[in-house]
């Protein structure tokens, strides 16, 4: 399942970029993260417990930064684990600076694999945007939160 | 080869065969005191949950259960390198390299399907067994999976099983008549790039499982289950066992449906009994309804490639070409049978004598299929039955027309087909007549107009299928010339017992199919009592010494096997009865007795008489002073019968695969919204000729279920996969079968052509050969003539496909054509 | 009350009061099966859709799949084992059922015969599309329904036979 | 089929209910369970605590408002109102629509609130709620508030019930002069909904709701007149999703199709 989209941010490119790719800032915009580790500079694990509204969906996801050409392109990889369920993403983004403000086009890869997968696309499709979305939003708030604290 | 007729020794008085009396199932059934398999329970029984695997294709890196095994409360765990250590491949049927494929009870070394089980936990709960099951880690190196089975035949495509290096499973060719001369005679030739027939399933209502339990002493396992085919079964588990086939006893007795579905269990049920034994205690396995349709069985799904058709103008069909591509999805099991069991019926219902078909069946990252109902056969009769209605729509043709132009008909029977099957009987125009009769065809342009009126498409159309039952195993030798099977056979045990008890034990494992009850009624007319002195044991039991090597229910064939059985076992009974009573009641010989009124009465003095309960006695328990002449007389008759079979011819793939042939015409008329593609059946009519009934009600029950599954398989019932590998309807909402609000109201009609190749001249019936697919998709193609006449090439069509093909009927006409000869 | 993870379960099952300490995560048709060994209440799938589940609680028709034993706490259940007097006879129902063949495996047949007494007790003179809403939550593969239907009318309008 | 330990209570009063939900991390609602139970057994996704509303008798209730609206409770089930006078005066469609709901046992346990706060998009009463102009009411450890139906539902299984907050009624306006109507196309009778549409239509203006073609219900408004209507939907932009029931193309063509019929159910039904 593809999903891919561009999006604008009031605020230089190398800011949007710093925060893109601190694992913590990150972790921060993800709904549900419960615990964050750095593995090394390209390795990172999470575990989540998405919240849905029927109760949550835990996963354990190990993350992989596959490319980085800062300040314009990177993109990852990452693997999730949880009851029934494997959920893999290759995601990337490529950002371009427009005066002061950045465009970002992002697409991401996703697929979902086990018991969950046979929920039906029909649900599983709108999750993925729903949680893409979130992440995309939190982003937008952080990045204006940081555009003015600089 | 000929098939003949068995002496008709002595017709059954009118009696009860024939007379639907009530069934003996029900009592038990109504109040809820089935025994089905989950039913069954033990002291310090385990709970069983097979740890499965998420991804279509992947190598297994390592499986850690040690987090699993530490819960409190689990009694132990099983994985694939176990049982790789204790246990050998299952046979495989097929030739080389297809017979190299490695298949055990667990994954070994790597996953083939998305569902299959990796590794088993045992917990004293069903939910803590899963809890601990989720804590079992296993670690997978993804492999690129294949979906398709004509995909799977390209080269570089991610092969299965590296150690067939293929994922041929089987392939050959079969050249019946001559092809090409039907070629020089043809008026035009009818070509259709593709035909596509779906995967599904008849999703018996209970799912599978068993209670196993291992007798350390004797090394004998008990397996309480509902396989459906016990004698089969037996001889795939005990060998990869490594065990005797006696160490394997086999218990069933209610069955909540099979359908086919039950006949591929061992894998599962070798798991269950390597944990009985390692744990030592008794397992309980219940298979869930995601399970079963992700990881137990479907149907076989068939891409029909290059169909090309010689007729003359007037609609005669001479002959027919095709490249078959079957999907048995990652592991053969039951395969490739299907390769040469469609050949029951390779003319379908029509005189077709020159055929030429390249059939291969290939492996692809998706659920094993096994025999579901009409199995092989289906897929055949619904491309013959699709064939008639592309050629009839492309030539301007009325279908009803050239159906008939084309038919074998009555007069013609037995009639040999091009590869030598021998249909006994049958009326196809007859019973066709009967239902369009049943469905108002006489009306049918008026009733288009009004549907019309109201914004509606109306269609007609029609199936006609064949039933073949009791297999000639022989035929798989067609495929692999090294196996040792052929022939047929089924058993039955008749005892008079102390008190006069008839009790009768049947080989068959039914699933509703009402055998206890049908075996009384031949059992009464033969002994002259009444279904009610019959016991009937339910179920089957392996122990009980009433089986054979093709025991169980399946392919339509009770009504002759079994019946055979249970009337070879009866006439041995009548026969002692009547030479112990001529003794004791001092006449002439037995033929100077009858036997009526549960009693042994001299011919010409009725009133003397031995009831059976004085037979029983004597026999058994007041035997002193019997002349030697009784010394074999046990009133304890076994009879196995075998149906008159031959081994095929091999060299030319010729010879009788099937003993009877049944048939079914269905006439269904549909109503299609042309703005949404919605549509409804609102006249459907069946007609059935199974030859002698005995027990019309039975009969008709199980044509009403053919009709049900074939209608739910048409409209709704599809198990379509994703680019990786996961099924998209592993569960009743997406797998929609039909409910009470689906289903149409059904017209049934029938008619009796009783097989000259039966003694009851009944004819093995019930899977009803997709009758209702086939309707279906040519009512639709009728419906739409209106809006483009688009072809209908699928044997599945929801609405979202009728709908396209209102959109675009261009697309599905693309890879038609018509040339002159 | 806080959460508990297992609590004492009372209920009445077919006019007998059981009392059992249940997991609150078991489902009411496995404390029927497994715990009160009810076996005649079947299990035909995992997501609600059969029916063979079906028993009465309280007098309504329910999947017992769908509802933890916990939730049946004070309730009453009338399962198919209730169906048949006492004196050996049959229900209407049953009886009908057999009269028409309308069960063939038999599994979906407890569930079903429940759909059809919830029917009858609403509802005594039901037409056939009536009859065929009051079950359409439960699942048969072996007979097309329409013996069924036909049964559940026979009783209906006591055509049974004796 | 089988679930994962979880935590029960229940409370016997709302403000019990609220403290249990919010003092229990990953607690959920049980009401009917028709939803919640079934996802709990695959265990993809599943609460830690349930807290059962069987005994809040209060929320059972169906009433009619002051004004002539409906006053529905959220543990109101499918089969309540189906035969429930109040339903039947103020708003009947919400009877025949709950009527096509699954079938009889789970009409008999499904709640109205169930219904909504699942919000799976193949539910029929999310669009249904938001083209009548329902509100919601919530009540959570700071008190109560109303969210109109329009902004209650937020994703596939998301609501603006936010964590220890409790749906507690809903409330659904005097249809007035309006009229109601709806349409489904769904897989065999009363199976599971490909597209579905409700129009709320008065003085010649139509709210036009579409279900199953996005996360959410889809809020158009026309002129109540076909050509309208079907402009309306083709010009939404719709991106629904694509399954083994339908494409997106096929829901797309299905929305303007059962916009319209809908309409027309509306026009005729009053």
């Amino acid at each position: 399942m593809k999903v891919e989209g561009t999006r604008r941010y009031e605020a230089p490119r190398d800011r949007v970029w710093e925060i893109l790719n601190d694992p913590v800032e990150m972790a921060g915009l993800m709904p549900g993260v419960e615990s964050f580790e750095i593995v090394d500079e390209t390795h990172w694990k999470a575990k989540v417990k998405v919240p849905l509204g029927l109760g949550s969906m835990k996963m354990s996801i190990d993350f992989e930064k596959t490319e980085s050409r800062p300040p314009e392109h990177a993109s990852l990889q990452a693997k999730g684990k949880g009851v029934g369920a494997i959920m893999s993403m290759e995601t990337q983004f490529d950002l371009a600076e427009d005066g002061g403000a950045t465009d970002m086009r992002w697409q991401a890869d996703v697929r979902i694999l086990g018991q969950v997968a046979s929920m039906g696309q029909r649900v599983v499709q709108p999750i993925v945007n729903q949680q893409v979305e979130q992440v995309l939003t939190a982003l937008d708030k952080r990045v204006a939160v940081k555009a003015g604290e600089a | 080869m000929t098939t003949t007729a068995p002496e008709q020794v002595e017709a059954p008085q009118k009696g009860f065969a024939g007379e639907s009396i009530p069934r003996k199932e029900d009592r038990r059934l109504v109040q809820g005191q089935g025994v089905f398999f989950d039913d069954v329970k033990r002291h310090g029984m385990g709970y069983v949950h097979f740890v499965r695997s998420p991804y279509a294709h992947a190598g297994i890196v390592s499986i850690d259960v040690s987090a699993a095994e530490a819960v409190e409360g689990v009694y132990g765990t099983l994985i694939g390198e176990e049982v790789a250590a204790l246990t050998d491949p299952f046979f495989e049927m097929s030739t080389p390299p297809g017979n190299e494929i490695r298949d055990y009870a667990l994954a070994v070394g790597k996953v083939r399907f998305a569902g299959e089980p990796v590794a088993a936990v045992v917990a004293e709960t069903r939910e803590l067994a899963r809890d601990a099951a989720e804590l079992v880690e296993v670690e997978y190196e993804p492999l690129e999976p294949v979906v398709d089975a004509v995909a799977a035949l390209e080269p570089g495509a991610p092969v299965l099983h590296e150690e067939a290096g293929t994922n041929v499973v089987w392939s050959g060719t079969f050249e019946w008549g001559d092809y090409d001369e039907a070629l020089a005679e043809a008026d035009r030739i009818v070509r259709i790039d593709r035909l596509y027939f779906h995967r599904f399933s008849s999703t018996p209502l209970e799912c599978a499982g068993a209670l196993v339990e291992y007798d350390r002493g004797t090394e004998q396992w008990t397996l309480h289950c509902n396989h459906q085919m016990p004698g089969i079964g037996i001889v795939w588990m005990a060998p990869a066992l490594r065990v005797g086939t006696d160490k394997l006893r086999i218990v069933t007795q209610d069955i909540g449906g099979g359908f086919g579905n039950k006949i591929t269990l061992h894998p599962y049920f070798v798991a269950l009994c390597l944990l009985a034994r390692k744990l030592h205690r008794p397992v309980q396995w219940t298979e869930w309804r995601t399970d079963q349709h992700t990881a137990n069985t479907h149907g076989n799904e068939r891409t029909f490639l290059d169909v090309e058709v010689p007729v003359r103008s007037d609609g005669t069909m001479l002959g027919f070409k095709v490249k078959a591509v079957d999907d048995a999805g990652a592991f053969p099991r039951y395969e490739p049978l299907g390769c040469i069991i469609w050949a029951q019926v390779t003319p379908g219902c029509y005189r077709w004598r020159h055929v030429r078909v390249d059939f291969t069946q290939a492996c692809t990252n998706k659920s094993p299929t096994a025999p579901n109902r009409g199995y092989s056969r289906m897929q055949q009769l619904w491309f013959t039955e699709r064939v008639i209605d592309v050629v009839a729509s492309e030539l301007g043709l009325d279908p009803v027309e050239v159906r008939k132009r084309n038919y074998i008909r009555a007069d013609e029977m037995p009639y040999e087909t091009p590869n030598g099957c021998v249909y006994d009987s049958g009326d196809y125009a007859r019973c066709l007549d009967i239902a369009l009769d049943l469905v108002g065809y006489d009306s049918l342009e008026e009733r288009r107009r009004d549907a019309e009126s109201r914004g509606k498409l109306l269609g007609l159309g029609i199936g006609s299928t064949l039933d073949s039952g009791t297999n000639n195993f022989g035929q798989s030798q067609l495929l692999n010339p090294e196996l040792q099977f052929s022939g047929n056979n089924e058993v039955a045990t008749v005892r008079l017992d102390i008190f006069g008890e008839i009790v009768v034990t049947l080989g068959t494992t039914p699933q509703g199919q009402s055998h206890e009850t049908v075996a009384s009624q031949v059992v009464a007319d033969l002994l002259g009592v009444t279904p009610n002195d019959v016991h009937v044991r339910a179920g089957h039991d392996s122990y009980w010494n009433s089986h054979a090597g093709f025991s169980g229910t399946y392919a339509s064939q009770f009504a002759v096997t079994g019946l055979e059985a249970v009337r070879g076992a009866t006439l041995a009974l009548a026969d002692q009865i009547r030479r112990l009573a001529a003794i004791i009641l001092g006449a002439g010989g037995p033929d100077d007795i009858v036997l009526e009124e549960s009693m042994a009465k001299r011919r010409d003095m009725p009133e003397a008489a031995l009831p059976f309960m004085a037979c029983g006695a004597i026999i058994n328990v007041n035997n002193a002073g019997l002349p030697p002449e009784l010394d074999d007389v046990t009133l304890n008759c076994r009879y196995v019968y075998r149906p008159p079979f031959e081994v095929p011819d091999i060299e030319r793939k010729f010879g009788n695969l099937t003993l009877t042939y049944a048939t079914q015409i269905h006439a269904c008329v549909v109503e299609v919204d042309p703005e949404t593609g919605v549509y409804e059946i609102v006249d459907y009519a069946a007609v059935d000729d199974c030859g002698t009934r005995i027990h019309p009600q039975i009969v008709e029950g199980q044509v009403h279920g053919a009709t049900a599954h074939a209608l739910g398989a048409a409209m709704f019932e599809t198990f379509p996969y994703d680019e990786n590998g996961m099924l998209l309807a592993s569960n009743f909402y997406d797998y929609h079968v039909p409910h009470a609000l689906d289903m149409p109201p059904l017209k049934t009609g029938f008619i009796e052509s009783p097989s000259p190749f039966s003694s009851l001249g009944t004819k093995g019936m019930g899977e009803g050969g997709g009758a209702g697919i086939h309707a279906v998709c040519a009512a639709l193609q009728d419906a739409l003539r209106p809006v483009g006449s688009p072809i209908v090439t699928e044997s599945h069509n929801p609405y979202h496909r009728v709908w396209e093909l209102i959109r675009d009927p261009a697309a599905s006409r693309a890879g038609i054509e018509v040339s002159g000869a | 009350m806080e959460p508990v993870t297992s609590m004492r379960v009372t209920v009445t099952v077919n006019g007998e009061s059981h009392e059992r300490e249940v997991a609150a995560r078991r489902l009411l048709v496995h404390f029927l099966r497994d715990d009160l060994d009810l076996t005649g209440t079947h299990v035909g799938c995992d997501t609600g859709n059969c029916g063979a589940c079906t028993v009465l609680v309280n007098g309504a028709a329910v999947k017992s799949c769908m509802l933890l034993a916990v939730q049946a706490h004070g309730a009453s259940i009338e399962t198919v084992e209730s169906l048949a007097p006492a004196n050996g006879g049959l229900h209407p129902l049953q009886q009908a059922f057999s009269d028409r063949h309308a069960l063939q495996c038999g599994y979906c047949t407890p569930g079903m015969l429940m759909s059809a007494k919830h029917l009858l007790d609403h509802n005594p003179e039901p037409t056939e599309n009536e009859i065929r809403r009051a079950i359409q939550g439960n699942i048969c593969r072996c007979t097309g329904y329409v013996n069924i239907v036909e049964a559940i009318a026979a009783a209906a309008k006591g055509e049974v036979s004796a | 089929m089988l679930l994962s330990e979880v935590g029960y209570a229940r409370p016997t009063s709302v403000d019990e209910a609220v403290r249990l939900l919010a003092e229990n991390d990953g607690a959920r609602a049980l009401a009917g369970g028709q939803t919640i139970v079934n996802v709990m057994k695959a265990r993809a996704a599943a609460p830690d605590v349930l807290v059962d509303l069987a005994d809040l008798a209060e929320l059972r209730t169906i009433a009619a408002t002051a004004d002539g609206g409906l006053d529905l409770g959220a543990l109101a089930t499918y089969a309540q109102m189906i035969t429930s006078a109040e339903v039947k005066a103020a708003r009947p469609l919400i009877a025949d629509v709950a009527a096509q709901i699954a079938d009889v046992q789970v009409r008999n346990r499904g709640t109205v609130g169930g219904n909504v706060c699942s919000n799976d998009p193949t539910n029929h009463l999310p669009p249904l709620f938001v083209a009548m102009g329902a509100a919601m009411t919530l009540v959570g450890p700071d008190g109560e508030r109303t969210v109109r139906a329009e902004e209650f539902f937020l994703g596939v299984y998301m609501t603006a019930v936010g964590p220890g907050e409790l749906l507690t009624r809903i409330v659904v306006p005097p249809a007035g002069e309006a009229r109601d109507g709806f349409d489904a196309v769904t897989i065999g009778a009363d199976g599971t909904c490909i597209v579905n549409a409700a129009v709320t239509e008065a003085g010649g203006q139509a709210r036009i709701v579409l279900g199953c073609v996005a996360a959410t219900p889809v809020l158009l408004t026309a002129a109540a007149d076909e050509d309208s209507v079907r402009e309306a939907v083709r010009g939404a932009d719709l991106d629904p999703p694509s399954d083994l029931h339908g494409t997106a193309e096929y829901r797309r063509h299905l929305a303007e199709v059962v916009a319209a019929r809908a309409l027309a159910a509306a026009r005729e039904g009053s």
